[in-house]
């Protein structure tokens, strides 16, 4: 058992323990918390996978953008002072059933899986080649992403304002 | 020369379009515009009939020319204009009284309303005129023919806010396209058997004896029908007395000089189609209709219609001449009466300018204060009456001559000569009753007389001109050396048709002296009657009047033509187009909705059973969706995240599926 | 310029597309946009008329495709000299319509998109040259039609005798009135395609040209009695539209109710199918049953009886409109009188008489609208003395009178006079009495429009409408046109006559050839 | 035991799962975008996991770059339609959007 596999072991119980306890916390507040913990180990994975610039993205716009926004959401929408940050679930049941259901399916997919492994696993930094591709292959998507960055912000500012 | 005649033609034109465009923005409202195109077209066509006597050639065709209108392959329409004498005179005719009665109408019409159209009107009427009698074929002749009727309603009708004139416009035009129709069989008949609308071509197969005598012969009646309508002739002379709603001015070029005669001047050119049979029904027609009007003459009150009837009388007169043969005298009748009628007619004009009414009771004593209308009238009607030696006087001898040759010639034909003699005595008798109840005597309205003065130079001018006219410029020989009598023979050998009335053999020498006689002697002794009766008073015309009054009433009621054809073709075209009418909406329609009722009603049947049967069963399936879709409405809670379970368990569902 | 044809047929419906796309308040863009898309029309069909070779009875400007291979139907467009006056009047007629129309208010974008799908319609019916084709577009103008006079048309009244009429009757009698007719027309449709072979392939056939084709012919229609039944067939669903006495009662009600602009398209150019229909598909393809005596002389004699009795229900009318409408029933019936002789002249005479009446009676429709829309009522009695307060309305009145009277200087005359000189001198059949019992139509058309004339325009004016508007200028923009059109056509009337009179004389030639058998098949 | 590309992808689907209980059990609309996050996360994890494992490129990863730019822009109006909810229902409650219900 070398290093990957050990710090993969740490950074998946951390993704997934942080993700139950943003599940299952009623507290709004904690939930955020256990989604920002989750995000890091997320993080950690990609770099585990040999994407150092999509971890570092996650960072930066998820922990610094996405959850930011979510905190301001649910401050915003929750009158602090007479704060009900919790959080009520609802027909558990049933949806205890069909989540376990849908990941059964998945894993016995993954399992059941023949996959097609590649052979070389070469460690390489991934930045430069990602920025060439964007300005090349992959301009008209990129330049869409931006338009639909665009329209979002100006969507969000439209609806979000109080007539 | 064919520049000329177009030039002619298309002045008047020009002056109807440019008036009906804007002559109401022209100075003097364009009157100078329409009368100066005139008297230029009078010039030419002045010298065109100097070309025509300098030339002195018996029926001469002085230029002619043809243009393709149009063609189908194989059959070429074409417009052409021929001039020959017969052509020259009457351009020189209808430009003269035209110009004339322009110049009138400046006076005479003047402070009216619609002072700029009227003179549209009477270049529209002038260019349909003049291109009436310069056209070489068939078709064209109906074109202007109709075009002359246009102008001669809208002329009538040209004071339309009476009544009485918008009725007289569309009598005219009706009866006349009556008689239209005759002459588009005539010409239907004629095209298609020749094949060709061109009179040079229709004679010349004629000649060759294309169409049988019978055929020949309803051509030429149905062709006369079309004078019939335009010459006032019986039975079609009602429209030209109510005509008389129309200006004087108007009166006197349309319907008592130019266009009534134009079914003389289209019988005459066309005079060698008719057979014998036809110029023997132009004649009778011609018979009765002089009489009749003469007769009707005597009794009428108002002054335009005295020589309304007078008009009809003379036109008869003339078509006596052509159905007799004597082609020269009634066309020379033509020109002649042309010129005196004209007069007379714009001579009642100045009276009724002066007095402001028709009736000859309110006047009476004009004579001293309209000196120059007294005295051409009075030259006018001599003319009329036939005393020698003016012009009218040639003219109508040479009629009576010829009536009476054709009575020497064709037993028991005499009476159509006693006839019109007769009616030429009622002609004198009828015009010095006019002459004196209008201008002798005793004034018969007081006020109106002071009120009466003599009119202005641009009304008596005219006047004067055409007084010299009718005093004698036409003599016999001359004016038959220009337009004598022309032959079949001229377009090819005559094949089976004979030729028909004769030359000069001793015959017609006799028939010359005893008519001439027989006519100054009428004439004088009508003269003589009505002298007696109004002038003397030696006999009471109220006596006779109440002693014969049932012909007194016969006479004044126009022998009843108005009411016969009220009572019978107007009323029973109007009767037959209402029950036509009800017919199509009742009956044909009626039938229609019955089918359509029908069917609805069938299928109210069928609804019914539809209802009961075929929609029980949509309705039960009906009924148990509805069932069906309450129970399952619960399910549709609004609520996302539950449809989203539902479709995650759908999900597995189908992963269950497919794996086993 | 390829496919021309399909450009003038389909243009309307890309103005139909156009106008769809603008709101519906927008009232004036969607008059606009039919306003342009009619125009081109115009402009297309004037190139059509400039490119038009008239020294040739060929077709031409032919656009031929594939369309339902599985069934031989193609998509075969081209026209000659019997459908390009037809085109020019279509497309003259649609665009002053438009114009006539500006003043509806009621649901703008469906009345225009209605029209336009009308006259892409009309359109294809005469340049269509498959018979299936012709169907699918003779059926195709229908609809708008129904809906025209439906909606836009008055609406429905309960009269004193307790019959319901008004725009919805009218809308519904037109349309079955029509379908009935178009039944038979189908059936002789499908019994030409399923005996008429394909000269190249051998198929069953729709091709016009093929149909026409008298060595193509097999099967029943080797049989005479089969031939007359179907003459009979297409006879009917022609005569409806044309519209023949006994089968007109549609033509009153449909124009009366219809708004101006559309009684002017029914008047001007639909019942212009009906005869056209006669020409291009009875007449080349059932020659010999059109020349069977009693076919030709009923023929004859059912545009006598179109002729006196339309004229003789006209004079009796008091609604203005109606009066027109019958004069339209008259008129017609000169075309199938000049039709029926087989001559040259008759033939031309009959088509400019299409035209001249398509431009005569517009005028008169627009008139009437001009009218109705200032006085609110249409009864001749009701007014009298308009010319005082109207001169300019009452000159074009008068010319539009004077036109339907057939008044020599205007177009009519010529086309009439020649329908007549034809029939009364055709040498195929001897219609003399027959023509000359018609020309009486004459004089009683004289009679009832100048009456007409004397009581809406002479005498006294009637106070109630002292202050009645002059007709205006956009009123103006649509009449001027035609006028100068009737004058134009009335004068030098070669224009027009060169256009048609190659294929026409062709046509007659064609139907001369037949020998019709004089004895029935039955034995 | 090798951590190869079935770990990864299990984790993926463990954490799926957990962002589907949020959405589907969640009343608060902040918490059930959450749960979307986490999903998307676990997709991104997918689209990594596939790059390094099977098609040894970039494409992979590039997809996961546009996946987190669409859930910033999404997380974003997401936002404020909550925000647009509580100020018409004073509450951020989905139960209380029902006005689809049947």
């Amino acid at each position: 058992m070398d290093f990957t596999n050990i710090a993969f072991y740490i950074f998946a119980a951390l993704t997934v323990g942080s993700a139950g306890v943003m599940v299952f916390h009623r507290n709004v507040v904690y939930s955020a918390v256990g989604l920002l913990f989750a995000f890091f180990g997320v993080a950690g994975i990609y770099v585990l996978l040999a994407a150092d610039f999509i971890a570092i993205v996650q960072i930066l716009i998820y922990v610094g953008g996405i959850l930011i926004l979510l905190l301001f959401g649910v401050m915003l929408s929750q009158k602090l002072t007479k704060v009900d940050v919790r959080t009520e679930s609802m027909q558990l049941v049933p949806a205890v059933v069909v989540v376990g259901g849908v990941l059964a399916v998945l894993l016995l997919t993954i399992s059941s899986t023949p996959w097609k492994l590649a052979g070389s696993l070469e460690y390489e930094p991934t930045t430069k080649a990602i920025g060439r591709l964007m300005m090349t292959e992959y301009l008209i998507p990129f330049e869409i992403a931006s338009v639909l960055l665009l329209a979002a912000l100006i969507g969000a500012a439209y609806i979000a304002r109080k007539n | 020369m064919i520049t000329n005649a177009i030039l002619i033609l298309l002045l008047p034109l020009a002056a109807f379009v440019v008036q009906i465009s804007f002559g109401k923005r022209l100075p003097r409202k364009g009157d100078w515009l329409s009368t100066g195109a005139m008297f230029i077209a009078l010039f030419m066509a002045l010298s065109i009939l100097v070309d025509a006597i300098s030339t002195y050639e018996s029926n001469k065709v002085l230029a002619a020319q043809t243009w393709e209108w149009f063609s189908f392959g194989s059959v070429h329409v074409t417009f052409g204009i021929v001039i020959d004498n017969l052509t020259a005179f009457m351009l020189f005719v209808v430009t003269l009284i035209s110009a004339l009665v322009h110049l009138y109408s400046i006076g005479y019409m003047h402070g009216d309303p619609r002072y700029s159209r009227y003179f549209a009107y009477l270049g529209l009427f002038s260019f349909s005129m003049l291109g009436l009698v310069l056209v070489d074929n068939f078709l064209g002749i109906y074109v202007f023919w109709e075009l002359v009727g246009l102008s001669s309603y809208l002329l009538i009708g040209f004071w339309f806010e009476k009544d009485s004139a918008s009725n007289a416009g569309k009598k005219a035009f009706i009866t006349n396209r009556i008689g239209d129709v005759g002459m588009f069989a005539a010409i239907m008949i004629l095209f298609s058997t020749f094949g060709t609308f061109d009179f040079d071509g229709v004679f010349a197969g004629v000649a060759a004896g294309g169409l049988s005598d019978g055929w020949l012969t309803a051509a030429g009646i149905l062709l006369f029908f079309g004078a019939i309508g335009k010459s006032a002739q019986f039975p079609l002379h009602v429209w030209l007395p109510d005509a008389m709603e129309g200006p004087t001015p108007v009166s006197a070029l349309i319907h008592a000089a130019t266009m009534v005669a134009a079914g003389v001047y289209m019988v005459g050119r066309t005079f060698v189609l008719y057979s014998a049979d036809a110029l023997f029904f132009i004649a009778v027609i011609g018979t009765i209709t002089a009489f009749m009007a003469a007769t009707i003459a005597i009794v009428q009150k108002d002054i335009k219609r005295v020589l309304a009837y007078s008009t009809i009388s003379q036109l008869g007169y003339m078509m006596v001449g052509l159905g007799t043969g004597g082609y020269t005298a009634g066309l020379m009748h033509l020109t002649t009466h042309a010129m005196f009628k004209a007069l007379l007619f714009l001579g009642s004009g100045s009276v009724i300018h002066a007095v402001h009414s028709q009736e000859m009771d309110d006047m009476g004593g004009l004579r001293k204060k309209m000196p120059i209308t007294f005295w051409t009238f009075l030259i006018a009607t001599l003319a009329l009456s036939g005393v020698p030696p003016l012009s009218g006087f040639f003219s109508k001898d040479a009629i009576l001559a010829s009536a009476l040759e054709y009575g020497m010639r064709h037993s028991g034909q005499m009476w159509i000569f006693v006839i019109m003699l007769l009616s030429a005595g009622i002609t004198a008798f009828y015009m010095f009753r006019l002459v004196y109840m209008t201008f002798f005597g005793e004034p018969a309205d007081k006020k109106k007389y002071d009120h009466a003065h003599e009119s202005p130079l641009t009304m008596t001018l005219p006047l004067m001109i055409l007084a010299v006219f009718s005093i004698g410029t036409f003599s016999w020989g001359w004016f038959e050396h220009l337009i004598s009598k022309p032959s079949l023979a001229a377009y090819g050998a005559v094949a089976a048709v004979a030729e028909h009335g004769g030359g000069h053999d001793d015959v017609a020498h006799t028939a010359h002296t005893i008519a001439m006689i027989s006519s100054i002697v009428v004439a004088l002794s009508g003269i003589l009657l009505a002298t007696t009766v109004y002038y003397w008073k030696k006999i009471s015309a109220e006596t006779w009047g109440s002693r014969l009054k049932p012909l007194y009433n016969l006479l004044w009621n126009k022998y009843y033509f108005d009411e016969l054809y009220a009572a019978t073709i107007i009323s029973g075209t109007l009767w037959k187009s209402r029950f036509l009418a009800m017919f199509d909406l009742r009956v044909i329609d009626g039938v229609v909705n019955g089918v359509g009722r029908l069917t609805a009603g069938l299928s109210n049947v069928s609804g019914k059973v539809d209802l009961r049967v075929v929609d029980g069963l949509v309705n039960l399936v009906g009924r148990i969706v509805a069932y069906a879709g309450a129970r399952l409405r619960t399910l549709q809670t609004g609520n996302v995240q539950s449809y989203l379970l539902m479709a995650l368990f759908a999900v597995i569902i189908l992963f269950v599926i497919q794996q086993f | 310029m390829d496919n021309v044809l399909s450009w003038i047929t389909f243009l309307p419906v890309v103005g139909i597309l156009a106008i769809l796309f603008v709101p519906k308040d927008n009232k004036n863009t969607v008059r606009i946009i039919a306003a342009v898309f009619t125009g081109l029309q115009l402009v297309l069909a004037v190139w059509i008329y400039r490119n038009f070779d008239s020294s040739t009875s060929a077709i031409q400007f032919s656009e031929q495709y594939k369309w339902i291979p599985s069934f031989n139907i193609d998509y075969f467009m081209g026209i000659d000299g019997l459908s390009v006056p037809m085109v020019l009047l279509t497309a003259f007629l649609s665009f002053i319509c438009i114009f006539a129309s500006w003043g509806i208010e009621k649901s703008v974008k469906g009345y225009f998109a209605m029209f336009l799908l009308l006259d892409a319609g009309m359109m294809g019916v005469f340049c269509s040259l498959d018979f299936f084709l012709f169907y699918i577009f003779w059926e195709v103008m229908l609809l708008p039609m129904y809906f025209l006079i439906g909606i836009w048309g008055s609406p429905s009244r309960t009269e004193e005798d307790g019959m319901v009429r008004g725009g919805p009757y009218a809308a519904i009698k037109f349309f079955l009135y029509t379908l009935f007719g178009s039944i038979f027309m189908l059936i002789a449709m499908l019994v030409f395609y399923f005996n008429v072979s394909d000269p190249v392939t051998g198929g069953h056939t729709f091709n016009m040209l093929h149909l026409m084709d008298q060595a193509n012919h097999g099967g029943v229609l080797k049989d005479f009695d089969v031939r007359l039944l179907i003459y009979a067939a297409l006879f009917l669903g022609f005569a409806i539209k044309v519209p023949v006495f006994p089968f007109h009662t549609w033509l009153p009600d449909a124009h009366v109710e219809a708004p101006t602009a559309v009684s002017v398209i029914l008047a001007g150019v639909l019942l212009k199918m009906g005869t056209y229909g006669m020409l291009r598909i009875s007449f080349p393809m059932l020659p010999d049953a059109m020349k069977w005596k009693y076919f030709a002389y009923g023929l004859a004699i059912l545009g006598m009886i179109n002729i006196l009795y339309g004229a003789l229900c006209a004079m009796a009318q008091k609604d203005l409109k109606k009066l027109v409408a019958y004069s339209s029933i008259s008129h017609m019936g000169i075309v199938l009188l000049g039709m029926s002789g087989l001559t040259s002249l008759g033939m031309n005479g009959a088509v400019m008489q299409m035209f001249n009446h398509g431009t005569g009676t517009a005028m008169l429709f627009l008139l009437v609208g001009v009218i109705y829309d200032r006085a609110h009522h249409r009864q001749i009695d009701g007014f009298g003395g308009l010319a005082v307060r109207m001169p300019i309305f009452a000159a074009m009145m008068s010319l539009a009178f004077f036109a339907g009277l057939g008044l020599p200087g205007l177009s009519s005359f010529i086309s009439e006079a020649f329908s007549f000189l034809g029939a009364f001198g055709s040498e195929t059949f001897d219609l003399r009495l027959i023509t000359v019992v018609s020309t009486i139509g004459i004089i009683i058309t004289a009679g009832y429009f100048l009456w007409t004339f004397q009581r809406m325009f002479l005498g006294e004016l009637n106070p109630k409408y002292a202050e009645l508007p002059e007709i205006n200028g956009r009123e103006l923009f649509t009449l001027v046109p035609i006028g100068i059109l009737v004058i134009v056509l009335g004068v030098y009337p070669a224009p027009l006559l060169d256009l048609i009179k190659t294929s026409l004389n062709e046509l007659v030639e064609v139907v001369k050839a037949a020998e019709a058998p004089t004895m029935l098949g039955l034995h | 035991m090798e951590v190869g590309l079935n770990h990864y992808l299990a984790l993926a689907a463990i954490l799926f799962s957990l962002g589907l209980f949020a959405v589907v059990t969640k009343k608060n609309a902040v918490t059930v975008l959450m749960g979307v996050e986490l999903i998307l996360n676990a997709a991104n994890i997918n689209f990594v996991a596939f790059a390094r494992f099977i098609d040894t490129d970039l494409d992979g990863q590039i997809i996961a770059v546009f996946v987190i730019v669409t859930a910033a822009a999404a997380a974003a109006v997401a936002l404020a339609i909550v925000l647009n909810l509580y100020e018409r229902l004073k509450s951020i409650n989905l139960d209380e959007a029902d006005s689809l219900a049947g």
